[in-house]
C-alpha cells in the first residue's frame, strides 16, 4: 500500500503518525527539536530574568502589566491546546472531517490570542511609550514575548497550510505524521506560554 | 600564608622545576618571577599542578613507549590474529581512581587560593589604601580613594601593604594584569565592579598589560605599577597634593606651551585634581615611565604623539593635528617640566634583559 | 535518476547533481571540499598572524587588520573548517556503520549543508565589503556592539545561518542513529565513531540554541537599537559571555568527541584488536558530553563571578580529566598485545596521544581557577587550545581522512606521501605551540598585534613562526597527495586495509548510492569481524532482495539557503539605507516560497527495482 | 517499510475506539486541572498573597501544568516515548542550569 492512499477505518494503524519509517523519523526528530527549543527559550527567559529590573526608573513590570488581558489570553491558548488534542483524537479514530473542524477551532483561538498580543504591544507602545528600545527591560520583554508570538504565528500558518493542502485528500500515512507533529508544536507553544504568564506577568506583578 | 609551599620547594622535583622556569622572561614582567603576594601564591599553585601533570605524563608515556616498541607488527606476522581482549575491570578501576585522587590534591589548594585572592576583609580599614581603577580605550586611570589625587598609566603603591583595587571600565571590557604582582581581573562597564588586591614585596617598576581584547590598540594599553616604600609613598602623595596646576614653567617655550595646552587640551586632560576626563591626567607628566603607556619618554616621541596620536596608537580617542608641529614642540617642553616628585626615580625603569 | 544521470554526465550535469543531491555520501564530499577550502583560508590567516608576530614591533599588517585576522582565523577554523570536516566524516561513515541505506532526513541533510556553506560565504564576503569582524571569535560585548562598520554584522548573520545548518545536521544524525540501525545493531554494538556522533549531536542540539539566542540579541542591539548590552540603558554585557560559553564550551567537545570516536576505530583496526573496555569508552563519551555542560564558566574566571562560583566551576572542570583519562588508557591498552600496523592513519593517531595529553593537562592547569588569573588571555591559553585542537582535532581529521578516504572516493591515499605530510606537520606543530605556553607565562597576552622589544619574547615568537611554516609544508604535501591519488591512485577494494571490523568495510568502495543491497544482519560488536572469524565472506543479509525506496534529489535546500543569504545582506545594510529591506523581502520570499513548495508538493521518492540491483551486483558496484 | 495492509476486525476497531475515548477522558481531566491551576495562580496574585509564598507556589503550579501538557496532551507517558523523554529532560537540565546562572552569578 502506498503512503498516499486514503485510510479507511479498517486499514487504520494504531498510531498512524508512526506507522511508516518516515513518520517515525519525523516524530522523533521533532521531539528532539523541541528539546533544543527548550534551551532556546531558557536562554531567553534567563536574559529576561537578568534584565527585568533594568527599567531605567520607568515602566516597571508592576505598573505596566494588566492581568485581565493576560488571563483571557491564557484561557484562549489553554483551550486551543485542548481543541488540538480533540483533533488528534479524531485523527486516531480516522474521522478526517472532525479533525479538520477541531483544527479549525484551534486556529481560531490561536488567531484571537495573537490579536490580543498585538493589541497588548500596541497599547504599551502608544499609551506608555514603552518600546523595544526604552530600556534593557523593554528589549528583554519584547524579545521573549515576541519570540513566543512568532512561534504562534508560525504554528498557525503551518496548521492552516496543512489543512488546506489536505482538504481534498483525507487522511493518509503520508500526512498523518505532519498533522501530529504540528499539534505537538502547538502544545509546546502552550508550554512556553505557561512559563511566560507565570514568570513574566504574574511574578512581574508580585514584584 | 606566604610561602606555604616553602617546605615542598626543597624537594628535588620542585627545585628543578622552579630553577628551569624562573630562567624564563624578564624580571618585571614574567609571571614566573613573582614579586608580590598574589603572584607568588599562584606560582606555588602552578608548581603543584605542573608536578601532577608531569607525573601523569610520565606514566602515559611509559606505557605508550612500551606498547609502540613491543607490539609493532613484524614482517611475517601479517596474518597473526592477536587475542581479542574485552577489557579489565581492575585496571579500569585503577585509572579511574588515581586521577580522581590527583585531582583532589589539586582541587584543595585551588579552592584555597581562589578564596584567598577574593578576600576583602581589610578593605576600608584605617590606613588601607583603595584605588579606583578605570580602564579606557587605551589608557588607565587610577584614583586614590580619599586622597584627592589621581594618576594615569602609572600606579603608585606602597610596598608590603595590601592595596585594594576597585575596578571598572568606561567603555569596553579591559583586563588589568601585572604578572609579577598578581593575577588579572577584568574591568567591566556598568554596574559590575570588581575588587582585587595587590601586595608588592620589593620596590620596583612592574609592567602591566591590558589582557582583554579591547580594540586595535589592545596590545598598546600597557601601564606600570610603581612600588615604593611606605614612607616614600607618603612623600609622593604629599608632593602630588602640592602641585599647583597654574604654576609658571621656567622657559619661555614652556610658558607658551602652557598657554597652548590650556587652550587646546584642557577639555580632555587635567593637570592636578582627581576627576577623570576624556584623556589621561597629566599632572606628573615628566615622571612618566612611558608616553601613552608604551613609547620611550623622549621629547621627539612626545611631539610625534601630540601631532599624530592616531599613527602611534591606532584607534585611540585623541584627535590628530590639534596643533602644529612647532606648537607641539612647545607643549612638549611644558609637559616635560611637570616634574613634581623624586619618588620612584631611582628605580630601574626596565629590568635587564634575560639573564 | 540512477540511469538517466549515469549515461551522459557533462560538467553541468555533475554540478547540478551536487547542487540537488540528497545522498549522504555526496553531501559528505561537499562538506569535505568546502570545509577543506575554509581550512586553507583559516590556515592562511594563521600564517599571516605568525608572520606579523615574527619579530617585535612588526608592522606587516595594521592593528585593525590584525584583529580581523584573528577573529576570522578563529571563527573560520572552528565553525567553517573543523565542524564541516567532522560533518563530512559523519555523513560518509555513520549510515554505513549502522547498516542504513540512508539518513533519516536526506532533504534536511542537504539543507544543513547549504545553510552552512552560505553562512560561511557570508562571513568571508566581509573581507571585500569594508572589513571583517574584529572583536575576536568570542565577540565580547560591548566591543562587538560598538565595533564600527559592518564586520560584526557579518559575524552575526553568517554564524546564525550556518548555525541553523549545524543544528539541522545534528538532529538528522540523532534520528538516523536511533531509528535506522540494521537489525541486530543494538546500542552497545555501535562502533565508537557512531556513538560519539550520537553524543556530539546531542551536544549540538542543546548547545547551539544558546548561541542562536546570543546572536539574536547581538543582532537586535546592532541593527534594531535594543539595549541588551548597552549599559547606559541598563543592559549587561556579561549576558553575552554566558550565552557564548554555554554554547562555546560544549562546542569544543563537539569538535573533539567525533575524533575520539574515529581514533577508537582506527586504533582497534590497526592493532587488529577489539577496542579495550568498550562499555567504559561509551560511558566515558557520554560522561564527557554531560559534564561538558557544567563547566562553561571556566572561560570566565577573571570576569568577577566571585570565589564560590569560580571554585565550583574549577572542580567541575577538573572532573572531565577522569573520563578523558579513561579513554587515553583504553586506547593504550587496545594497542597492548595487538599487532600495530603503522599506516599513515595510524601514524597520525599515535601522534595524537602525547599531543592531546599535553593539551589536556594544560587544560587542567587552566581549570585551577586562581592560577587561571595568570594564564587567562595569554599565550598559555593559545598553547593549550591549539594542543587539543590541532593535536586532537586536526590530527584526528588527518587520521580519519586517510582511514576512510578509500571508502569515500574508492582510492587509497598514497601511504608514502601520507607519511611525508605527517612529519613536517607534527614537528611544526610542537615548534609552534609548545613555546607559546612559556610566552604566556613570561607575560605575553593573546590577541596582541605587536609585542615590544626587550621583554624576552623575541626568540619564542620566532620559533613559533618557523613552526607554522613547517605545518604549511605538511598541509601542502597532503594536498599533493590528494591530487596524486586522484590521478594515479589504485582502485580500492571493499576492505582495503584488510583488517576492517565494522560494517562500512563490508560493501564496495565507494558504495552504491543505496549503500546496502540487502540490509545486513548484525551479530555482535565489530560485525564484519565476527563474520570473518566465522569464516564467512561478508555479512548475512537480514532481508530478501527487493525493491529499495530512495528519496528524490531536490534543488529546494539550495534555494532556501540562498534566500537566507540574500536576506542576510538585507538585514545588515538596512541600517544604512532602508531600500535594503527589499533584499530582506526578496530573500525571505525565496526561502519561504521554497518551504511552501516543499510542503505543498508531495515528494514520495522513487524505487530502485530488483532487476537494477541484480545488474549492479553483476557489475560489481554493489554487494 | 512497515506493512500496514492487515485490516482490522470490527472487534479490534471497537476496542481501539474505547481506548482512545479512555485517553480522551484523561486529557479532559488534565485540562480541567490546568484551568484550575491557572485560576489559583492568577487568584493568588490578584489577592496579593505574600510574595515569599506566592513565587514558589506559582512556579510549582506552572511546572505541574507543563507536566500535564507534556505527559497527557503530548503523550509522553505513552510507550515509545523514551527517547523524546530523554531529550526533553536533557533540554530541561541545560535550561535549568542556564536560568540559575542568569538569576544568580550574573550579578554576583
Ligand atoms: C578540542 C577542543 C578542546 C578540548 C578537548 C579542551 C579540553 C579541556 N580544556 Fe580547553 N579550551 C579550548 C578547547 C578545548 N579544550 C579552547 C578553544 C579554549 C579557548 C577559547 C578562547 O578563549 O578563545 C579553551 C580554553 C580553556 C580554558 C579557559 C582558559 C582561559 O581562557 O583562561 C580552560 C579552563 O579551565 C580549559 C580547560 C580544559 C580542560 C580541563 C579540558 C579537558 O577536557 C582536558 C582533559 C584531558 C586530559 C586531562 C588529558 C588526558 C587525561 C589523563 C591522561 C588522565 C589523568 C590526568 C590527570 C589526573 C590530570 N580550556
Ligand atoms: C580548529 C581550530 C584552529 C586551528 C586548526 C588553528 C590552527 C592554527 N592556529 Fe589558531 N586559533 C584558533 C583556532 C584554530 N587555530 C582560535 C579559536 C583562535 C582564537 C582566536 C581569537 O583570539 O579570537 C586562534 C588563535 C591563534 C593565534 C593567536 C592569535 C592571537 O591571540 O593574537 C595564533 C598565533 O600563533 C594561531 C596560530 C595558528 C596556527 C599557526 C595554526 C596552524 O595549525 C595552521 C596550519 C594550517 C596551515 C598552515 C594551512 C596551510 C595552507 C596554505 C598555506 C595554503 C594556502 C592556500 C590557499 C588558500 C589556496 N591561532
Ligand atoms: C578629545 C580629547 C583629547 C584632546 C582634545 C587631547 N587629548 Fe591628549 N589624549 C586623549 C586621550 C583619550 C589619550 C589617551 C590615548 C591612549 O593612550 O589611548 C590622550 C593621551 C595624551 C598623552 C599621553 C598621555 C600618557 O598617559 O602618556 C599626551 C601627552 C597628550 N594626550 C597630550 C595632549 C595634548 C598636548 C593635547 C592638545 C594639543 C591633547 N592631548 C588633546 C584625549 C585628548
Ligand atoms: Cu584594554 Cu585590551
Ligand atoms: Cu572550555
Amino acid at each position: 500500500m502506498s503512503h498516499d492512499d486514503v485510510l479507511n477505518p479498517k486499514s487504520m494503524p494504531h498510531d498512524p503518525e508512526k506507522a511508516t519509517l518516515e513518520g517515525k523519523n519525523k516524530f522523533l526528530g521533532f521531539w528532539f527539536f523541541l528539546g533544543g527549543e527548550t534551551v532556546l527559550f531558557a536562554s531567553l527567559f534567563g536574559t529576561y530574568l537578568a534584565l527585568n529590573g533594568s527599567t531605567q526608573g520607568e515602566n516597571t513590570p508592576e505598573n505596566l502589566f494588566g492581568l485581565e488581558l493576560v488571563f483571557i489570553m491564557t484561557m484562549l491558548l489553554l483551550t486551543s491546546s485542548l481543541t488540538s488534542v480533540y483533533a488528534m483524537y479524531h485523527m486516531k479514530n480516522n474521522d478526517f472531517r472532525k479533525m479538520q473542524t477541531w483544527l479549525g477551532i484551534t486556529v481560531l483561538l490561536g488567531v484571537c490570542f495573537l490579536g490580543f498580543e498585538i493589541y497588548e504591544f500596541y497599547h504599551y507602545i502608544h499609551e506608555y511609550g514603552f518600546t523595544f528600545r526604552s530600556s534593557a527591560f523593554g528589549s528583554a520583554f519584547y524579545t521573549l514575548v515576541g519570540f513566543h508570538g512568532g512561534h504562534v504565528l508560525f504554528g498557525l500558518s503551518w496548521i492552516v497550510a496543512l489543512m488546506i493542502r489536505n482538504q481534498k485528500r483525507g487522511l493518509n500515512l503520508y500526512n498523518a505524521p505532519k498533522f501530529y507533529i504540528a499539534s505537538l508544536y502547538w502544545h509546546f507553544i502552550d508550554v512556553v506560554w505557561v512559563f511566560i504568564f507565570t514568570v513574566v506577568y504574574l511574578m512581574g506583578k508580585v514584584g | 600564608m606566604r610561602g606555604w609551599m616553602g617546605k615542598f620547594r626543597s624537594l628535588f622535583l620542585f627545585g628543578a622545576l622552579a630553577m628551569i622556569l624562573s630562567g624564563c622572561g624578564v624580571d618585571n614582567l614574567s609571571a614566573l618571577k613573582p614579586k608580590g603576594y598574589g603572584a607568588e601564591l599562584l606560582l606555588d599553585l602552578m608548581m603543584i599542578s605542573i608536578a601532577i601533570m608531569i607525573f601523569v605524563f610520565v606514566i602515559v608515556m611509559a606505557i605508550y613507549a612500551f606498547v609502540l616498541v613491543r607490539y609493532r607488527e613484524k614482517k611475517g606476522q601479517e596474518d597473526v590474529i592477536p587475542k581479542q581482549t574485552e577489557g579489565n575491570k581492575s585496571l579500569e578501576v585503577i585509572w579511574t581512581v588515581i586521577p580522581i585522587i590527583l585531582l583532589l590534591v589539586l582541587a584543595v589548594p585551588t579552592v584555597q587560593a581562589t578564596f584567598d585572592l577574593a578576600d576583602q576583609s581589610t578593605q576600608g580599614d584605617e590606613g588601607v589604601l583603595t584605588v579606583e581603577v578605570t580602564g579606557n580605550q587605551y589608557w588607565w586611570h587610577f584614583n586614590y580613594e580619599g586622597e584627592e589625587l589621581a594618576t594615569s598609566q602609572d600606579l603608585y603603591i606602597p610596598t608590603n601593604e595590601r592595596v585594594y583595587l576597585n575596578m571598572k571600565s568606561s567603555d569596553v571590557i579591559h583586563s588589568f594584569w601585572v604578572p609579577t604582582l598578581a593575577g588579572k581581573m577584568d574591568t567591566n562597564p556598568g554596574e559590575n565592579m570588581n575588587t582585587m588586591y595587590l601586595e608588592a614585596y620589593e620596590e620596583g617598576v612592574y609592567w602591566g598589560h591590558c589582557a582583554e581584547l579591547c580594540g586595535p590598540s589592545h596590545s598598546l594599553m600597557d601601564f606600570r605599577v610603581i612600588a615604593v616604600s611606605p614612607e616614600e609613598f607618603d612623600q609622593w602623595k604629599e608632593d602630588m597634593r602640592n602641585v599647583d596646576p597654574e604654576a609658571q614653567p621656567e622657559t619661555t617655550s614652556a610658558q607658551e606651551g602652557q598657554e597652548l595646552f590650556n587652550n587646546n587640551c584642557m577639555s580632555c586632560h587635567a593637570i592636578g585634581g582627581a576627576s577623570m576626563g576624556v584623556g589621561p591626567n597629566l599632572t606628573n607628566y615628566a615622571n612618566r615611565e612611558k608616553i601613552a603607556g608604551v613609547f620611550e619618554p623622549t621629547k621627539e616621541n612626545l611631539v610625534d604623539w601630540i601631532v599624530h596620536p592616531d599613527e602611534m596608537k591606532p584607534g585611540n580617542q585623541m584627535p590628530a593635528n590639534l596643533v602644529t608641529e612647532e606648537e607641539a614642540d612647545k607643549i612638549a617642553d611644558y609637559l616635560l617640566e611637570l616634574d613634581h616628585s623624586e619618588v620612584g626615580k631611582d628605580l630601574p625603569t626596565q629590568a635587564p634583559d634575560e639573564e | 535518476m540512477s540511469t538517466a544521470v549515469a549515461q551522459k554526465r557533462g560538467l553541468g550535469a555533475a554540478i547540478w547533481d551536487y547542487l540537488t543531491t540528497v545522498d549522504h555520501k555526496k553531501i559528505a564530499h561537499l562538506y569535505l571540499v568546502s570545509g577543506g577550502l575554509f581550512f586553507l583560508i583559516g590556515g592562511l590567516e594563521a600564517m599571516i598572524i605568525r608572520i606579523q608576530l615574527m619579530k617585535p614591533d612588526n608592522d606587516f599588517i595594521s592593528a585593525g587588520l590584525y584583529n580581523e585576522m584573528i577573529t576570522m582565523h578563529g571563527t573560520t577554523m572552528i565553525f567553517l573548517a573543523a565542524m564541516p570536516l567532522i560533518f563530512a566524516l559523519m555523513n560518509a561513515v555513520v549510515p554505513l556503520q549502522i547498516g542504513a541505506r540512508d539518513v533519516a532526513f536526506p532533504f534536511l541533510n542537504s539543507l544543513g549543508f547549504w545553510l552552512f556553506l552560505f553562512g560561511g560565504i557570508m562571513l568571508n564576503v566581509s573581507w571585500f565589503t569594508g572589513g571583517a569582524p574584529d572583536a575576536g571569535w568570542t565577540n565580547y560585548a560591548p566591543l562587538s556592539t560598538t565595533s564600527p562598520g559592518h564586520g560584526v554584522d557579518y559575524y552575526v548573520m553568517g554564524l546564525q545561518i550556518s548555525g541553523a545548518g549545524t543544528l539541522i545536521g545534528g538532529i538528522n544524525f540523532l534520528v538516523t542513529i536511533v531509528n535506522m540501525r540494521a537489525p541486530g545493531m543494538t546500542y552497545m554494538r555501535m562502533p565508537l565513531f557512531t556513538w560519539s556522533t550520537f553524543v556530539t549531536s546531542t551536544l549540538i542540539l542543546f548547545a547551539f540554541p544558546a548561541l542562536t539566542v546570543g546572536l539574536f540579541l547581538m543582532m537586535f542591539d546592532r541593527m534594531f537599537g535594543s539595549a541588551f548590552f548597552d549599559v547606559a540603558l541598563g543592559g549587561n554585557v556579561i549576558i553575552w559571555e554566558h550565552l557564548f560559553w554555554i554554547f562555546g564550551h560544549p562546542e569544543v567537545y563537539i569538535l573533539i568527541l567525533p575524533l575520539f570516536g574515529a581514533f577508537s576505530d582506527i586504533f582497534s583496526n590497526f592493532s587488529k584488536k577489539r577496542l579495550f573496555g568498550y562499555s567504559a569508552m561509551v560511558f566515558a563519551t557520554v560522561l564527557i558530553g554531560f559534564l561538558g555542560f557544567m563547566v562553561w564558566a571556566h572561560h570566565m574566571f577573571t570576569v568577577g563571578m566571585g570565589p564560590i562560583a569560580n571554585s565550583i566551576f574549577a572542580v567541575a572542570t577538573m572532573a572531565i580529566a577522569v573520563p578523558t583519562g579513561i579513554k587515553i588508557f583504553n586506547w593504550l591498552f587496545t594497542m597492548w598485545g595487538g599487532q600495530i600496523r603503522m599506516t599513515a592513519a595510524m601514524l597520525w593517531s599515535i601522534a595524537f596521544i602525547p599531543s592531546f595529553t599535553i593539551g589536556g593537562m594544560t587544560g587542567v592547569m587552566l581549570a585551577a581557577a586562581a592560577a587561571d588569573f595568570q594564564y587567562h588571555d595569554t599565550y598559555f591559553v593559545v598553547g593549550h587550545f591549539h594542543y587539543v585542537i590541532v593535536g586532537g582535532v586536526v590530527f584526528g581529521l588527518f587520521a580519519a581522512l586517510h582511514y576512510w578516504w578509500p571508502k569515500m572516493f574508492g582510492k587509497v591515499l598514497n601511504e608514502k606521501l601520507g607519511k611525508w605530510a605527517f612529519w613536517p606537520f607534527f614537528i611544526g606543530f610542537h615548534l609552534t605551540f609548545f613555546i607559546q605556553h612559556f610566552l604566556g607565562l613570561m607575560g605575553m597576552p593573546r590577541r596582541y598585534w605587536v609585542f615590544l622589544e626587550g621583554q624576552g619574547l623575541e626568540t619564542g615568537n620566532l620559533i613559533s613562526t618557523i613552526g607554522a611554516f613547517f605545518m604549511a609544508i605538511g598541509t601542502v604535501i597532503f594536498l599533493i597527495n590528494v591530487v596524486y591519488t586522484s590521478v594515479k591512485g589504485e582502485k580500492a577494494a571493499a576492505d582495503p586495509w584488510g583488517v576492517g571490523r565494522t560494517l562500512e568495510w563490508a560493501i564496495p568502495s565507494p558504495p552504491p548510492h543505496y549503500n546496502f543491497v540487502q540490509t545486513p544482519l548484525v551479530r555482535g560488536l565489530d560485525p564484519l569481524w565476527v563474520e570473518k572469524m566465522d569464516g564467512k565472506e561478508g555479512m548475512t543479509p537480514a532481508e530478501p532482495l527487493g525493491d529499495i525506496h530512495m528519496p528524490n534529489a531536490s534543488i529546494l535546500p539550495f534555494m532556501m539557503s540562498l534566500g537566507l543569504f540574500i536576506a542576510g545582506f538585507g538585514f545588515i545594510y538596512q541600517v544604512d539605507n532602508s531600500a535594503w529591506l527589499i533584499a530582506v523581502f526578496v530573500g525571505m520570499g525565496i526561502t519561504l516560497g521554497s518551504m511552501l513548495t516543499r510542503s505543498l508538493k508531495d515528494d514520495l521518492g522513487h524505487h530502485i527495482h530488483k532487476e537494477e540491483l541484480e545488474a549492479d551486483i553483476k557489475k560489481g558496484v554493489a554487494k | 517499510m512497515a506493512d500496514n495492509t492487515n485490516s482490522k476486525t470490527g472487534y479490534q476497531m471497537e476496542y481501539e475506539r474505547k481506548m482512545h475515548r479512555e485517553e480522551m477522558k484523561q486529557q479532559v481531566i488534565s485540562f480541567v486541572m490546568m484551568i484550575l491551576f491557572t485560576f489559583i495562580a492568577f487568584g493568588m496574585v490578584i489577592m496579593e498573597v505574600d510574595s515569599y509564598f506566592v513565587i514558589p507556589t506559582l512556579l510549582i503550579l506552572a511546572i505541574v501544568q507543563v507536566a500535564f501538557q507534556l505527559y497527557y496532551f503530548m503523550h509522553m507517558k505513552n510507550k515509545g516515548h523514551d527517547m523524546p523523554a530523554l531529550m526533553m529532560y536533557g533540554g530541561a537540565a541545560v535550561a535549568l542550569l542556564t536560568i540559575i546562572t542568569f538569576v544568580t552569578i550574573i550579578w554576583w
